[in-house]
């Protein structure tokens, strides 16, 4: 697989088909996680790597103005991560013509396996220019996406209240989640905002809750469930959760899986007239 | 010869302290894979072993990411304010890392050497630090490049080096004194001092290609990769910036001191719009410039201890170690599938 | 529950249905309890689910949400965006623990001034009986 | 801190019997920001608004809340009299104590007075945050779009030309007229439908304000209110209109007559080249591809060698026109419903059992208006089609489609009941020994002298009306079996007709869901476009500057289309009444430079008052794309805040800061 990516990549830089292929490339430590390159020159494509520690969703460099000055990219992506193509095309936030898309057959990242992967159906990835490799044999997601949290969900009100007052206590607001999501593209985000102060930049519990809830809504609709923001917490704020409440609300009432359709619209920003409603007085 | 303590009898002092009123802070593992610093409310909590190093550090019992520095309210037309003041109570940090506590007088020259933060040295006073000497490291632990180690002594009010049955103790304030004074037995021997990781990069050649560099165009590559959180500044034991706010209702309010981060590209934006470190590359360049040559020209110190948290913490796996080996000219590390 | 606890409501009403049946309620003179405070926005579509998060971190007991029926809306369409914010955004709260029975949604008319007065009352009781919102007063108060 | 000015008003006993007045007012002077707090018995009373005047002045108020009464009662009071003492308008708010808080509370109660202070309080908060606006100019062409030239089109065309403005009239059909122009006589005086018409389509082909453009459509609607750009196609005639003098000799000499007409509903044949009908606007003929043996076989020509004015011009292409207009009247009017199998739509299904396509002599009610009509194909006698016999005995069949929602359409189309009366009125008076029978539902005669005339069909003209459905049409010896029940006698019914005529439901005109999107309006399932209040704004849409009229807005007769199209006239010519457009300044804008560019906004605006835009350098090289607020079209609704994740768009009036500020305030 590595040859056929190195190769590919190779010729479109050649080519001058594309300026930048945005990929995975050497660890710091020899069991490492991959970390995200810019390979320029078609002399530089043997630090490409591949490999199942290729954690990082690639696509939330597309948006960033520094890597867009490269010019025209190709990006490599898994299954997983092609999925926020789609939501970064539908918000015109980037033009799927003007780049080039590396799609990897996955079987699943991470040691142990990342908790995504267990409900994986996109283990080739759509959208993408072409695939390198073959797809694993599987019967199928091994586990609904949504298991973690119909467990959790078990627990009274007032404990899950008490979760995520502990979960959120210790958020350090280092916004490492919100950097690191393809979907949190916004320029200046609304907790940057204090004119007014609709979430308070203090780390206290009140402010962490109130920034919780606001990235999870935020990306109601549109988190494409790659998890990039649980697995870059510096203290392990299971924000999964949340975004799968919202993902499976969206399938539940909408029919609707962010980055699933390139053609049916976004949920925010629509509506239907038959939308339920019985929670309404 | 030397002072011990039993591996049994340790919790059974920190309960000790907990029992006497004093905060007690030290790592715990709050969920698999994530072993922090946290205030303890029991010994059950403390954890010595099975990993590295914390994923925070001990900053924040000094240094708290939030804090009140003074209220106001409204009356009438009029606005009251009212000065806080720093909690005086008494707090131990036990099993801090060596890495952790040599921050600490980095820190506390930092918030003394024009004007003194009363909110860091009231707290500071307070607390006596229990370092735990590292019996292991990993690939990003480059402490020994910075002329310290597994057992450095910066900033520790106590070293606890392990040995069999239990750990040597080491006092080396009178603060640390007071704390174990009785609790301790003599030993026949002494533990053993473990090696620490291999001498990656050099002070000297760091700050040499520094000063050369500030143009080079390695800090466009460099930063592109880079997500501008603040993982790697937040996890730091000396990054120490922070930010002023007021924070209120119609009846008043408070202001505060919360962390801030370089990397963040609201830390630098000017009212006007204007932002003079406008993108990634000049962050990230100032990150470094300011922790191995700007600071040290000033103060004679690097400010970093080699404790590799911000390696371990970026989601993108871009630490000082890196930067440095490639400022260094070593090139980073590359591994291939 | 201690006897002279008195909830404190926030309604976010919007300007031509159920602020217009708050002023009938009044110019009919149907009474209700004191405890709700009415901040008027021009549509339901207006209401982000911020402001319901920053009602509560404010001492809020319960915030209501209420405007145009469905079809009715003065701008076409707001309170069927609303709508279908609400329907996600309630699925989030459920599963951050916060009390969405405390948390009130409801389509009242110009003409439904009975309506209101009815909810309000009703609200106002079963906030009384409940109690304070203590999970959150508590978080809105601690600081780490 | 603010010097607001807060006037506390008693309101007679209203509010000051629930409260201590002068602790009120105390209260209310301590709250931070506030200049001075006053009250008085009657604030909206003149010398209130002369206290608030002078107060304003005096005191130097930089914003005033005024305590009282609902703004919806006097918040445009207020903001006069501030502005009548120099303040900006908008620097006033109201504080709600009366319908919100002394009326519906208990007097002098701790928490009664303690609401008051709070909503004063975050009126206060609110008000900090005002800011002066002024009120959002925008430019006007004033010349207007008339879509369809029906009697709704020309009536609402006559209207703005007599009035001055130029009219730009887009009719799809080769002549104006509509359906109006192929009818008898109307209901419920019997006049003759082109004696009152087509005078009316003279004045329009020659009036000098307006442009006509037949057999033409409007192919793109740009801009907005005051400013739209239109594109219209007008379609190859092959004729040029502009050298032809009417003479029709080419129609005379065309030896082709196989197409059936449009204009008699393919009761009859007309020739390739053509007018559609002898009082056509413009009188001018067209050629028609598809029976015209020059395109088919390339033989012929022959009016190309007649026409001495050289108007034949086989060559002709589509041209494409723009036009600037300021508002748009839409009458595109109706079509009938498909009584037969055929259906474009699942939704419907038609009436294949009574036979209609299959039986010669089941025609529906606009090919019997055709027979009735002295310019029609039988000049005013009624013979059937299959034979040209007179028929003795009419069947008429009411709600063909309409009121039927197994057949696809719920809704009455309003008319039927009417014309199907003025059918049998006008068989019998022209048949003196024959039979009207009629099935019906519920006969709906509402309207000026309808009820009287629907009893003089029965009464004086004989028609038997039978309530009761019609099952089945089956043909028996060149009879027309008609079986239905009387569900008043509660006995089956078996007429034997030489004539069916079936009353079919209204329909919009085709084309009109692609013109609804062309200029965004909303439409309901059936396509009827909608109207903007069905009380108060009937014939206004939600697109600023649109308006509709006619049975493309619902099933309705004459009268009424014609009343709305005055009606949309009028609102036309209140919109042109002033130099430019003056709207409330309370919109969204947008923070250009915040803004990323996601278009929740856009795609959420119900008004499509937010437009996707690019920030160029001075280079024009694209430095980024932002959503941005055209004021013209904002309504104030504020979703467009709610769905911004960054909060780049604010609303002004009720900004983030304001409402967030009001939020601080429930302490």
């Amino acid at each position: 697989m590595i040859g056929q990516l190195r190769d590919k990549c190779r010729r479109l830089l050649q080519d001058g088909a594309v300026q930048v292929v945005i990929g995975y490339g050497g660890a710091s430590t020899p069991d490492g996680m991959p970390h995200p390159i810019f390979v320029r020159r078609p002399d530089d494509v043997d630090k490409l790597v591949w490999n199942d520690r290729c954690m990082s969703n690639l696509t939330t460099y597309l948006t960033r103005d520094a890597v867009k000055a490269l010019g025209k990219p190709a990006i490599v992506v898994k299954g997983c991560d092609a999925r926020a193509l789609v939501v970064l095309e539908q918000e015109c936030q980037i033009d799927r013509s003007a780049m080039h898309v590396i799609g990897m057959a996955c079987a699943g990242v991470g040691s142990p396996r990342a908790p995504k992967c267990a409900s994986c159906d996109v283990h080739v990835p759509a959208l993408a220019d072409e695939v390198i490799g073959e797809a694993p044999e599987t019967t199928g997601p091994a586990d609904s996406p949504y298991s973690e949290l119909e467990e959790f969900l078990k627990k009274s009100t007032v404990e899950r209240f008490a979760y995520w007052r502990e979960e959120t206590a210790r958020c350090i607001r280092c916004y490492a989640c919100r950097e690191v999501c393809p979907t949190c593209y916004c320029r200046r985000c609304i907790v940057d905002k204090n004119r007014p102060t609709c979430i308070e930049t203090s780390a206290t519990v009140k402010a962490n809750f109130a920034w919780h809830v606001t990235r999870a809504f935020h990306q109601a609709g549109r988190c494409t469930g790659c998890g990039e923001c649980t697995r870059a917490c510096p203290v392990g704020i299971n924000m999964r959760l949340l975004n799968q409440s919202l993902a499976r609300a969206a399938e539940e009432h909408f029919s609707y899986r962010a980055g699933t359709d390139r053609e049916t619209p976004p949920i925010i920003g629509a509506y239907g007239l038959e939308d339920k409603e019985s929670f309404i007085r | 010869m030397s002072e011990m303590i039993a591996q049994e009898a340790l919790p059974g002092l920190v309960d000790k302290w907990l029992a006497q009123g004093k905060r007690v802070a030290g790592p715990s593992v709050v969920k698999p894979g994530y072993c922090l610093y946290v205030e303890l409310e029991s010994s059950a909590q403390l954890a010595l072993e099975g990993f590295v190093r914390p994923r925070n550090s001990i900053k924040e019992f000094v240094f708290p990411r939030h804090e009140t520095v003074c209220r106001y309210h409204f009356s009438g037309h009029t606005v009251e304010t009212e000065d806080c003041d720093p909690p005086q109570s008494e707090q131990v940090i036990v099993g801090a890392r060596p890495c952790d506590a040599a921050a600490l007088p980095i820190l506390d020259h930092l918030f003394t050497w024009d004007y003194e933060d009363k909110f860091y040295t009231e707290r500071r006073k307070a607390t006596t630090v229990v370092t735990l000497a590292c019996q292991t490291h990993d690939d990003e632990c480059f402490c020994t490049s910075l002329d310290l180690g597994p057992a450095a002594e910066q900033g520790s009010d106590v070293l606890l080096l392990a040995m069999p049955g239990g750990y040597e103790v080491r006092c080396l304030t009178d603060k640390g004194k007071a704390l174990f004074a009785g609790e301790t037995r003599t030993a026949e021997q002494a533990a053993v001092v473990p090696p620490g990781p291999p001498v990656t990069v050099t002070p000297e050649t760091v700050m040499t290609y520094l000063q050369a560099s500030y143009d080079d165009p390695m800090w466009i590559d460099l930063a592109l990769r880079c997500l501008g959180c603040g993982a790697c500044a937040y996890t730091c034991p000396t990054c120490h910036c922070f930010d002023i706010v007021d924070e209120g209702t119609a009846a008043g309010g408070c202001r505060v001191k919360n962390w801030d981060c370089c990397q963040f590209a609201m830390f630098t934006q000017h009212a006007s719009g204007h932002n003079p470190r406008p993108g990634q590359s000049q962050r990230q360049r100032q990150r470094i410039q300011h922790k191995f040559r700007i600071y040290p020209e000033k103060f004679g110190v690097m400010l970093c201890t080699g404790c590799g948290n911000c390696a371990r913490n970026c989601p993108v796996g871009l630490g000082v170690l890196s930067t440095l080996k490639e400022a260094a000219g070593h090139g980073p590390v590359e591994v291939g599938s | 529950m201690s006897e002279d606890f008195e909830p404190k409501i926030v309604a976010f009403v919007c300007n031509w249905c159920t602020y217009l049946a708050a002023d009938l309620a009044g110019t009919n003179r149907l009474e209700y309890p004191p405890n709700v405070r009415i901040l008027r926005l021009p549509c339901t579509g207006r209401v982000d689910f911020n402001l319901i998060i920053k009602a509560l971190e404010m001492g809020a007991d319960a915030v209501v949400v209420s405007g145009c029926h469905p079809g009715d809306c003065h701008y076409t369409a707001g309170n069927y965006h609303a709508r279908r914010r609400w329907i996600l955004f309630r699925e989030l709260l459920e599963t951050m623990g916060v009390e969405t029975d405390r948390i009130f949604f409801s389509w009242i008319s110009a003409a439904e001034s009975k309506k209101w007065q009815q909810m309000i009352t009703e609200i106002t009781d079963q906030i009384r009986e409940m109690g304070p919102y203590q999970a959150y007063h508590e978080i809105s108060e601690a600081t780490a | 801190m603010g010097r607001i000015g807060v006037f506390i008003c008693w309101c007679g006993e209203n509010i000051a019997r629930a409260f201590d007045m002068d602790e009120l007012t105390e209260a209310v002077a301590e709250i931070p920001g506030v200049r001075c707090a006053i009250d008085y018995k009657y604030m909206c009373s003149e010398p209130g608004q002369a206290l608030i005047r002078e107060k304003i002045r005096s005191e130097k108020l930089e914003a005033i809340v005024v305590a009282s009464c609902s703004p919806h009662m006097h918040l445009k009071t207020f903001r006069a009299a501030a502005q009548a003492a120099g303040l900006n308008p908008y620097l006033v708010e109201m504080a709600n104590i009366r319908e919100q808080c002394s009326w519906v509370h208990e007097p002098y109660e701790d928490e009664t007075v303690a609401k008051a202070v709070s909503i004063i309080r975050m009126t206060v908060q609110k008000v900090l945050r005002n800011r002066a606006l002024e009120p959002i100019h925008v430019p006007l062409t004033k010349r207007a779009l008339v879509v369809g030239g029906g009697v709704a089109g020309i009536q609402a065309s006559l209207d703005l030309a007599d009035s001055g403005y130029e009219v730009v009239l887009v009719e799809r059909e080769p002549s104006i007229g509509g359906k109006m122009a192929g009818l008898s006589e109307t209901f419920p005086t019997l006049d003759c439908s082109q004696c009152i018409l087509t005078p009316r389509m003279v004045e329009v082909g020659q009036h000098p304000n307006i442009r006509l453009y037949t057999y033409s459509e409007v192919e793109s609607v740009e801009g907005f209110v005051g400013n739209f750009t239109i594109t219209i196609r007008q379609k190859a005639r092959y004729v040029d209109i502009a050298k032809c003098t009417g003479c029709l000799e080419c129609w005379n000499r065309c030896p082709s007559r196989e197409a059936p007409s449009e204009f008699d509903y393919g009761l009859t044949k007309r020739k390739a080249i053509y007018v559609p009908f002898p009082q056509a606007v413009p009188a001018r003929p067209i050629i028609d591809l598809n029976s015209c043996a020059k395109f088919l076989r390339n033989e012929c020509g022959t009016c190309l060698k007649v026409c001495e004015a050289k108007a034949i011009n086989f060559d002709d292409q589509d041209k494409v026109v723009t036009e600037q207009v300021g508002a748009i009247v839409v009458a595109t009017g109706y079509r009938m419903y498909d009584i037969g199998r055929e259906q474009e739509n699942a939704k419907y299904t038609g009436y294949g059992e009574y036979g209609y396509g299959q039986y010669k002599d089941v025609i529906d009610s606009l090919q019997f208006e055709r027979l009735l009509s002295a310019s029609g194909p039988t000049g005013g006698e009624v013979k059937r089609p299959s034979d040209g016999a007179v028929p003795k005995k009419v069947v008429f069949i009411a709600c063909v489609g309409s009121r039927d929602n197994a057949k696809g359409i719920p809704y009455c189309s309003k008319i039927c009941c009417m014309y199907t009366a003025k059918h049998t009125m006008l068989y019998k008076h022209k048949v003196h020994d024959g039979q009207a029978y009629v099935f019906y539902m519920d006969i709906r005669a509402g309207g000026k002298g309808y009820e009287e005339f629907v009893r003089r069909a029965i009464e004086k003209d004989g028609a038997r009306y039978y309530r009761g459905r019609v099952s089945k049409i089956t043909e028996e010896n060149g009879k027309l079996i008609v079986r239905g029940a009387d569900t008043l006698t509660g006995a089956p019914v078996a007429v034997e007709a030489d004539l069916v005529v079936l009353a079919a439901a209204m329909r919009p005109a085709i084309g009109v869901l692609e013109l609804a999107q062309k200029i965004k309006l909303g439409y309901d399932e059936f396509g009827f476009l909608s109207e903007s209040h069905p009380k108060l704004r009937p014939v206004e849409t939600n697109t600023a500057g649109v308006y509709i009229c006619g049975a493309c807005h619902a099933p309705k007769d004459i009268p009424e289309a014609v009343a709305q199209a005055s009606a949309a006239a009028g609102k036309v010519q209140v919109l042109f009444s002033k130099g430019e457009l003056t709207r409330e300044p309370e919109v969204a804008s947008v923070n250009e430079q915040a803004c990323a560019a996601c278009f929740a906004c856009v795609r959420t605006c119900p008004y499509l008052a937010i437009d996707k835009a690019e920030i160029r350098d001075r280079q024009g090289n694209l430095l980024k794309m932002t959503a941005r607020v055209n004021p013209s079209l904002c309504m104030g609704c504020g979703t467009c805040v709610a769905v911004c994740p960054s909060k780049s768009v604010d609303l002004e009036g009720f900004s983030e800061e304001q409402i967030y500020e009001m939020v601080n305030g429930l302490i």
